[in-house]
């Protein structure tokens, strides 16, 4: 059975330097994959070229039976891969449920017309988005439904952390790339998310790809890690196999990161 | 409740107060209701309103405030003496109320609308520029019956029989006379058969070079270029390097003083044009132009009204007139216009004059009788020439147009060449 | 931006027809064409001879220079506040005006062409003096309260200020048009590798591009420079390394102000004009030119501006001369645009910007 | 006697309060960490330190003089200087731009070169990459740097806001070792963190902030074992 | 000693002002204008109230305990008189030793120097400005002493008096037009000292009165049950509509046809805030679109058209088409225009964007002004003889008639622009501008919306070209210079970007009241220049702020600490 992602030979070069080196990669349905390195191993570049931002100079990509190569990040949002940012990119003049809704776009179709003459398809539509993003944000308990008008950028940290996932989850994507999403967080806070990428996906059914450098979190949630170092990857396998790997420990873990573990 | 009938009080008190300054006025002479627009009443004590609608903001503010401050002149002189204070008309003082065209259509739309909602306004001097006047001032105060006269608008379109608005007239040259007589003296007088022409993109500048080159090219001379430039550039080599590929005999560019300035100064490096004759226009015929050339203006030809053809009225324009000029508005006239807007404005006045009724102080001007008055004016003298105000309202519709040759950085008084022309003929 | 490397393995139904991109090199081509074809049906014409074409460049190499030394100021403001100083037309208009005074005094005088290098000396500090005196006043009252508002917000104050500084010079000194007096010692003609120039044309060239060396220089090697490209990159930051931040912008508005004032004594050399509205144009002019030579750039606004010249200069003849376009010197705005399109469609950052953007 | 002291300050962003009556000091010599979730208030105070956000009550003594009216600048003139979050260097300049301009208000010729070798020392990384534009190095050298950037300040007391934010673990140890190196080499240090053990584990003493207020403060191995320590981690306002 | 020094500079300011308006030929200019006829000139106004403004501001009382407001003011109006004093003297001495001053400075005139010296002569003159400002400067700062409520009847009753006086040529046509007589308030230009009399004390009273009942109205304001509110919102919003038709009725022709370009503005404006407001893309040009809907429409049905048969132009009865007829296709023109720019320049950022667009519209103007196209567009002499909208009874050139059309496209275009603001491309569009690559990550074609953007500010905007081809009948090439584009920026920035409302607000302040100053021609761009300066400075959020823009605006510091964070991995 094919990978629901796949990446084959994947390269990407900056001038001169390798960003990416033919790195294949795949994740499938349900299951949460971690990506480590050290920083500048090219995680961020990775997530960049399946999201469309980047074009790979060389190598394959498909997803859920889609060409990947050459899509933008608009189409590849719209054949259901989302992602949220290292550092946490909301519209902080937009409401939090504004937010929310824009995930919507690609789900939803009205154009001017509808929007000007509202007709009932576009009221319609626009009550769906409202829910949908409801939903999104109701998976947060009592953190984001009661701020549902605040501006975003009126939110906690963590909320806006929040708000990014609901905004990613609003899409409906299939594949979520989450990029440092424990970045910045307290030990009590990382905890939260754990137990919420783990929601996620048993309740969501999403496949999750996530960057971190927090070694809790990695081995709190994913079945499989990659490490990657100048961009090639170097390691594959369980947390405990990556940990152990001699490559990672020297290029990434040290030798005190690993002893806690 | 309280608050109200205060409120209440004070209205009774504003109304009685108001009925009691209104007054009750006289009966109208027979003239008013006979005309179909009306007359102009001016109370005892109060000042005859005329309107000028001249550019005087924007980048051409100069050409307008030089017509305006001919109007300022010539509301002085009303007492015979160029003192700073308005003189009267029927023991009426005249009062200016200053508009401006912006030197655009939307600007005399709305210049014109503000006139012509003024019902104490007489009549107006202008527009400055032709686009704020064709089919937008002249129509809207024509239809209020408020005659405009325009000191600078030189389009042939606007007194063409069959465009001409009832109430507009204009004191400045129609194109089709300056143009010509420019042609004339060129094939003429400098036997040019080659001439290339310059236009700025103002309907003035297009015109007249429009009439230059028919005219021209008639007599069995060719135009080797038509060029255009842009206004507030300073760079014209290019243009005049590509003239200049052809050197032809005669270059007319009737512009402004800026760009015609540079023009000339620019036309000495180019090589092709190292003997061509280089003629402006009244745009140009001013201090302000030979301050913008410089040296390079000496030689070159600019033709405008023959001032000398009217000896008497000469004195007078070289000595009082400018005197009060430069004392008023300190320097040098940046145009032609204010000569032209003076006799305008004394135009106006005397035909207010003519056709004033006074009833116990106060002041009745028939509209129609005033325009009427303002399309008689026959040989009057004025310092452009002598006013003849044809059917179409072309008041220099004989006039004496000459060419002066600029003359160690001075426009000499005599023209090198002259010319009557008439529109009738 | 790079041709298609795959095939798809599946085409997604959305995909429609890439409008913007056929817009995009029908446009591209249309400009190439009319470029490539005009000027060779010019040529072919012979309407120009050699020597036409080398005063052409060399003309719009003169005004390209005046465009450079403003659009640097442009530049310089941009690169410190990110914002578009649209007063710096008058900036440069107000020292180049009140020079004149100074001017006609000195040639009323006989002092002018006496002592041609004093008095040139001494309309060069005027100039300068003055147009850094209202630099730095904008800056104070237009600029300053507006620190952290949103973009746009400058652009509007600029723009009123813009006006505001055109009609108080109207108002001081009157709305004609005035000849600035010629100075005799740079009139006439250089012969340079066998061709006559303009001695006007080189001074205004070289002079120029010493400006540009000196403040090039100024900015990559002083401490004044280093302030003020930390305060472009980060102002707290820069605060953090002790840096006196309002010193530094007030250095930057006084450093292009001064350019800017020079420019304008190089500018009355070539055009000996002075009126209140002469500086709304050249800065457009300048503004482009360092937007063309990729805005922040100081490099490049000298670029962008001797580019620009240039073009203004040869580009109406040489394009469409030989398309029969009447009065094509009059279209000389929409060939300069034209091709200002035409490298940002393929140089978004124009000829030396940083092309800032995350996507590759 | 105390280094830099915080007096009952009070600061706000707007309308939005976020220090309320912030007392603390800091000792020469010492490495004090400020610990508390996200926004608790600890950039706050650092920046209120240094006068970029104004403090509109209390009083703040470095060296005894008073500094909470002084330009940031002048601040970092009398000897506090602060690595920012998330770095924040100036991409656009090589590697030795950014030190050299950390030095700014130093005069001292010879011995800036002194102090840059010593940085050099400390982070031999950067000097291989002297000639290279910031913003093209790595997450962990551009660390190395705004460091190296502070201490060219040759401050008595550095404010360090989360150095190991988005560090790949084995530079985080390298962080925390060199801010331990440089401590011991004469510089004081208050230390911003969210990872408190880490950060006790090198401090002497810590604060804990939460909304706008000290709320715990102790010695450094004390705190760590205090119950109320992740309690306050969790506690936010809500 | 401290109260001299602490005030010198403010007093020096004050001067400063004084002086300016002197040089730049204002205070002479203004002085033709009767404030209170008979009294005092718009001139001399100005140096009195620039004198008592200086006072005023000094006296304002500090956050520490008292001061010497009387005092204060005193001595800083004192300063400012001398400092005019100053200026005035030096002058008098250089005329005196035969400087022409006037060479240099054209405003310097014996009237200016008159004027400010009152007419005493030098010596006393620089007497007399000295006293009259410590004079009014004293009066400023005993004012301060006052309590709130008198002190706010006294300040409102001077503000409304002038206020009336300078809009005498409004005014008078609005009581000439509802038939009230106007004698006993307006002569020559300026209120009768009877008229000024009566305006200051009533208007004392009311002021007086409604801030010792402030409270109270607002109380009960407060207090108002649900389906009250809800009744006096609709008769609010039934007297707007009243008050809109009634209008041009009211004002009579020339105000008529300044609303009419205000409308105008209004079109423009929508159509920019879509593309600026709405989708963040900063266009310079935007008169492209106001040119190509006015050129669009006349060659269309301009009766001198080359479309028109060439015998019978330009005095055809009629133009290729008429104006319904034309106009769905002159939009599509604009449409496609839009899209044409827009596609080439998309990618474009911000500056780049801007000095592009302007490009464009430049573009747009050199090509309706060129020869090359004049047999098409008319060049130099314009596109005349457009004709007004049919029926021909309505009768649609009038100001009093166009009006309607005017506004009622306005509401059209007020209604679609605030439709698509609140839509699903609306928030596309927002998204777009807080951050273009997220916005393109959450699935939006950028690309797409940026020219849908483009389009829609087209078809807008050039509705705004039509009207203008309608109302004035002549179209030249000069009415689409770079300055409309600004003017339309200008608009929708100081009336508060992204708002609908602001949008006529802006274009009331920034079009209407120049266009009423218009006696004033002169100086009508150097005032507007000052007004853009100042309302940007104090109010940069607009005037009328979307709600989301002005809290954007007012956390500046949180948006900064946000902004910290968005350093993404470089690609090392």
């Amino acid at each position: 059975m094919s990978h629901l992602l796949e990446l084959t030979g994947v390269s990407k070069r900056f001038g001169g330097v390798q960003a990416v080196n033919e790195v294949d990669f795949h994740a499938d349905p349900g299951e949460i994959v971690g990506v480590i390195g050290p920083n500048g191993a090219g995680k961020t570049t990775l997530f960049n070229i399946v999201t469309g931002f980047y074009r790979p100079d060389a190598g394959k990509m498909t997803f859920d039976g889609h060409n990947l190569v050459g899509l933008k990040p608009n189409q590849v949002t719209r054949i259901g891969i989302a992602r949220t940012f290292q550092a946490v990119r909301l519209f902080a003049n937009m409401s939090v449920i504004e937010n929310a809704m824009v995930g919507q776009h690609t789900r939803t179709r009205s154009g001017v017309f509808g929007a000007i003459l509202h007709t009932r398809r576009t009221v319609e539509e626009e009550r769906r988005i409202q829910l949908k993003a409801q939903e999104a944000l109701a998976f947060f308990g009592d953190r984001l439904i009661p701020r549902i008008n605040q501006l975003a950028s009126e939110l906690a940290y963590a909320d806006r952390r929040r708000l990014e996932i609901a905004r990613a989850m609003a899409t409906e994507p299939k594949l979520l790339l989450l990029d440092e999403p424990a970045a910045g967080m307290n030990p009590a806070e990382k905890d939260g998310l754990i137990e919420l990428i783990g929601r996620l996906r048993d309740e969501k059914g999403y496949a999750i790809v996530l960057i971190e450098h927090d070694m809790p979190v990695i081995k709190g949630v994913c079945d499989r890690v990659v490490a990657l170092d100048y961009g090639s990857k170097i390691a594959e396998g369980t947390y405990d196999e990556v940990a152990s790997n001699r490559q990672v420990v020297e290029a990434y873990l040290g030798k005190a990161a690993s002893e806690v573990q | 409740m309280r608050k109200y009938s205060k409120l209440v009080l004070m209205v009774a008190v504003f109304a009685i107060l108001a009925a009691a300054c209104g007054g009750a006025g006289a009966a109208e002479p027979q003239q008013c209701t006979d005309d179909p627009y009306g007359c102009v009443v001016v109370e005892k004590d109060q000042p005859i309103k005329v309107g000028t609608l001249l550019v005087i903001s924007g980048p051409n503010a100069s050409l307008g405030l030089d017509s305006q401050h001919g109007v300022e002149l010539a509301a002085d002189y009303l007492d015979g003496a160029f003192d700073g204070t308005y003189g009267e008309i029927k023991g009426h003082p005249v009062e200016l109320v200053f508009g401006d065209d912006g030197c655009s259509a939307e600007g005399g739309q709305a210049g014109a609308q503000q006139m012509a909602s003024n019902p104490d306004i007489v009549g107006v001097i202008g527009t400055s520029c032709s686009s704020a006047a064709l089919g937008v001032a002249d129509t809207i105060l024509s239809e209020k019956g408020i005659a405009l006269i325009s000191p600078s608008n030189t389009g042939p379109a606007l007194t063409d029989p069959a465009q001409h608005q009832p109430f507009y007239l204009r004191t400045a040259h129609n194109d089709k006379l300056q143009g010509a007589a420019v042609a004339h003296f060129a094939y003429n007088e400098l036997g040019a058969r080659t001439a290339a022409t310059i236009h700025d993109g103002s309907p003035y500048a297009d015109g007249l070079q429009a009439v230059f080159a028919e005219t021209f090219e008639q007599m069995g001379g060719t135009i080797t270029d038509r060029e255009a430039i842009q206004v507030g550039e300073t760079d014209f080599t290019s243009v005049l390097t590509a003239i200049g590929a052809s050197s032809p005999d005669v270059l007319y560019f009737p512009i402004f003083a800026a760009e015609g300035g540079l023009i000339a100064q620019q036309a000495k490096q180019v090589d092709g044009l190292k003997d061509t004759i280089l003629i402006g226009s009244d745009g140009m015929l001013s201090d302000d132009f030979l301050n913008a050339a410089g040296s390079a203006a000496d030689g070159m030809y600019l033709s405008g009204p023959d001032l000398s053809a009217f000896s008497g009225n000469m004195d007078f324009y070289r000595g009082d007139f400018l005197t009060a000029y430069k004392e008023q508005f300190g320097g040098e006239p940046a145009a032609a216009f204010h000569a032209h807007s003076y006799d305008a404005a004394n135009m106006l006045f005397s035909a207010i004059d003519k056709v004033a009724i006074d009833e116990g102080g106060t002041l009745y001007i028939p509209r129609t009788a005033l325009k009427d008055a303002l399309f008689d004016t026959k040989g009057m003298l004025g310092i452009t020439g002598e006013l003849n105000c044809n059917a179409t309202g072309d008041c220099q519709s004989t006039a004496t147009i000459g060419v002066y040759q600029v003359t160690n950085g001075a426009i000499p008084d005599t023209p090198v060449y002259s010319e009557k022309a008439s529109l009738e003929g | 931006m790079t041709a298609k490397t795959e095939t798809r393995t599946r085409r997604l139904p959305f995909e429609r027809i890439p409008v913007r991109r056929i817009i995009l090199v029908a446009l591209s081509l249309a400009i190439i064409y009319g470029v490539v074809a005009g000027s060779a049906a010019t040529l072919q014409t012979g309407t120009f001879s050699g020597a036409d074409w080398r005063t052409l460049v060399v003309n719009g190499l003169a005004r390209g220079s005046v465009y450079a030394l403003i659009a640097i100021g442009y530049t310089l403001v941009y690169g410190v506040l990110f914002m578009i100083n649209f007063a710096h037309g008058e900036v440069f208009m107000s020292g180049t005006y009140t020079s004149f005074f100074v001017a006609t005094a000195l040639a009323e005088s006989g002092y002018l062409n006496e002592h041609p290098l004093i008095s040139i000396g001494i309309l060069f500090v005027v100039s300068m003096v003055v147009s850094t005196v209202v630099a730095i006043i904008l800056e104070r009252l237009a600029y300053r309260p507006l620190r952290g508002a949103p973009r746009l917000v400058p652009l509007i104050t600029a723009i009123g200020a813009s006006l505001f500084l055109q009609y108080t010079f109207r108002g001081l000194y009157g709305a004609n048009v005035r000849a600035y007096p010629e100075i005799a010692a740079i009139q006439g003609t250089w012969e340079i590798f066998g061709f006559d120039f303009l001695k006007k044309q080189v001074i205004v060239i070289v002079a120029a591009m010493i400006f540009w060396l000196i403040l090039y220089l100024v900015v990559a090697k002083t401490k004044t420079g280093r302030a003020m490209r930390a305060v472009g990159e980060d102002r707290e930051v820069a605060a953090l390394m002790g840096i006196d931040v309002d010193r530094t912008i007030v250095a930057t508005f006084a450093i292009g102000g001064a350019l800017a004032g020079a420019a304008g004594i190089l500018f009355v050399f070539v055009f000996n004009q002075v009126i209140f509205i002469m500086g709304f144009l050249p800065g457009l002019k300048a503004f482009t030119a360092a937007v063309l030579g990729g805005i922040g750039s100081i490099s490049g606004a000298a670029l962008g501006g001797l580019v620009l010249g240039v073009l203004e200069a040869i580009g109406p003849n040489l394009f469409l001369t030989g398309a029969n376009v009447p009065s094509p010197n009059q279209l000389q705005p929409v060939v300069a645009f034209g091709i200002l399109v035409l490298v940002l469609i393929f140089l978004p950052g124009g000829f030396l910007g940083s092309d800032e953007e995350e996507r590759a | 006697m105390a280094l830099l002291e915080l007096n009952n300050v009070s600061a706000a962003y707007g309308p939005v309060r976020a220090l309320e009556g912030v007392s603390l000091e800091v000792n020469d010599g010492e490495i004090v960490c400020l610990l508390g979730s996200n926004a608790a208030g600890k950039t706050t105070t650092l920046r209120t330190i240094l006068g970029m956000v104004p403090a509109h009550k209390g009083e703040i003594r470095f060296n005894e003089e008073r500094i909470d009216e002084l330009r940031t600048q002048d601040i970092v003139g009398r000897g506090v200087t602060m690595v920012p979050e998330n770095r924040r260097l100036f991409a656009k300049m090589s590697v030795r731009e950014n030190l050299e301009i950390g030095a700014n208000l130093r005069t001292d010729k010879k011995e800036i070169r002194e102090d840059m070798e010593r940085v050099f020392v400390l982070f031999p990384r950067l000097k291989e990459r002297i000639g290279q534009r910031a913003g093209t190095l790595s997450g962990g050298e551009q660390q190395m740097l705004a460091i190296g950037r502070a201490l060219m300040a040759k401050p008595s007391v550095l404010l360090m806001d989360e150095p190991s934010m988005g560090l790949a673990p084995i530079l985080v140890e390298q962080v925390f070792d060199t801010i331990k190196e440089i401590n011991e080499l004469g510089t004081t240090i208050l230390l911003v963190e969210q990872n408190a053990h880490v950060a006790l584990s090198i401090a002497d003493r810590g604060y804990v902030l939460q909304t706008g207020r000290i709320v715990l403060h102790d010695e450094a191995h004390a705190l760590l074992e205090h119950p109320q320590l992740s309690q306050a981690y969790l506690g936010e306002l809500d | 000693m401290n109260l001299v020094r602490a005030n010198f500079k403010t007093g020096l300011v004050g001067g400063s002002v004084i002086v300016y308006l002197a040089l730049v030929g204002i205070l002479e200019r203004f002085q033709d204008r009767n404030v209170i006829t008979g009294v005092v000139g718009l001139g001399t106004t100005l140096v009195l109230l620039t004198m008592f403004g200086t006072g005023y501001l000094v006296s304002r009382p500090k956050d520490d305990g008292t001061s010497q407001p009387f005092g204060e003011g005193l001595v800083a109006g004192a300063f400012a008189g001398a400092l005019t004093a100053a200026v005035v003297l030096i002058f008098e001495a250089m005329l005196g030793a035969g400087i022409q001053v006037r060479n240099m400075l054209v405003s310097v005139t014996p009237d200016l120097l008159d004027l400010l010296e009152f007419g005493l002569g030098p010596g006393l003159g620089s007497v007399a400005l000295v006293a009259v400002g410590a004079l009014l400067g004293g009066l400023a700062g005993a004012l301060r002493l006052l309590p709130e409520d008198v002190r706010g009847a006294i300040n409102y009753s001077l503000i409304v008096a002038l206020a009336l006086s300078l809009s005498e040529p409004l005014m008078d046509g609005i009581l000439r037009g509802l038939g009230i007589p106007r004698r006993w308030l307006y002569e020559s230009g300026g209120l009768t000292i009877v008229g000024t009399i009566i305006v200051v004390v009533v208007t004392a009273y009311l002021r007086w009165q409604w801030m010792r009942r402030r409270d109270q109205i607002a109380e009960t304001r407060a207090h108002m049950p649900e389906d009250r509110r809800i009744l006096y919102r609709r008769i609010t919003l039934v007297a707007l509509v009243a008050v809109l038709v009634a209008l041009p009725w009211v004002v009579g022709p020339f105000i008529s046809d300044v609303l009419g370009t205000v409308g105008l503005y209004v079109l423009l404006g929508l159509g920019l805030n879509i593309v600026v407001g709405y989708a963040g893309l900063l266009d310079l040009g935007y008169v492209a679109f106001f040119a190509v809907g006015a050129y669009a429409m006349g060659v269309l049905t301009s009766t001198a058209s080359f479309l028109v048969k060439p015998e019978n132009a330009p005095f055809a009865e009629h133009g290729f088409t008429n104006f319904w007829i034309a106009l769905p296709f002159v939009v599509l023109i604009a449409v496609v225009i839009g899209v044409l720019i827009g596609a080439p320049v998309l990618r474009l950022r911000g500056d780049y964007l801007a000095i592009v667009t302007l490009g464009f519209g430049e573009i747009i103007r050199t090509l309706v002004l060129s020869d090359w196209l004049a047999p098409y567009l008319g060049g130099a002499q314009g596109l005349i003889r457009v004709p007004p909208p049919p029926p021909a009874a309505l009768d649609l050139r009038d100001p009093q008639h166009i009006y309607y059309l005017i506004l009622v496209f306005g509401l059209l275009a007020a209604f679609v622009v605030s439709r698509l603001g609140d839509s699903r491309v609306g928030r596309a569009w927002a998204a777009m501008r807080e951050d273009e690559s997220v916005a393109e990550a959450i699935g939006i074609s950028v690309i797409r919306y940026k020219l849908l953007a483009f389009a829609m500010g087209a078809a807008v905007g050039s509705l705004g070209g039509v009207f203008f081809a309608a109302k004035i009948g002549s179209i030249f090439p000069n009415s689409f210079g770079l300055l409309v584009s600004i003017n339309v920026l200008s608009v929708i920035i100081l009336g508060g970007m992204g708002s609908i409302p602001g949008v006529v607000v802006g274009a009331l302040v920034l079009v209407g009241l120049p266009e009423l100053l218009r006696e004033f021609g002169e100086f009508r761009l150097l005032i507007y220049g000052a007004v853009l300066v100042l309302i940007m400075i104090l109010r940069p959020e607009g005037l009328i702020p979307n709600k989301r823009r002005q809290r954007e605006l007012h956390e500046q510091e949180e948006l900064v600490t946000v902004g910290e964070l968005v350093t993404e991995e470089g690609p090392a």
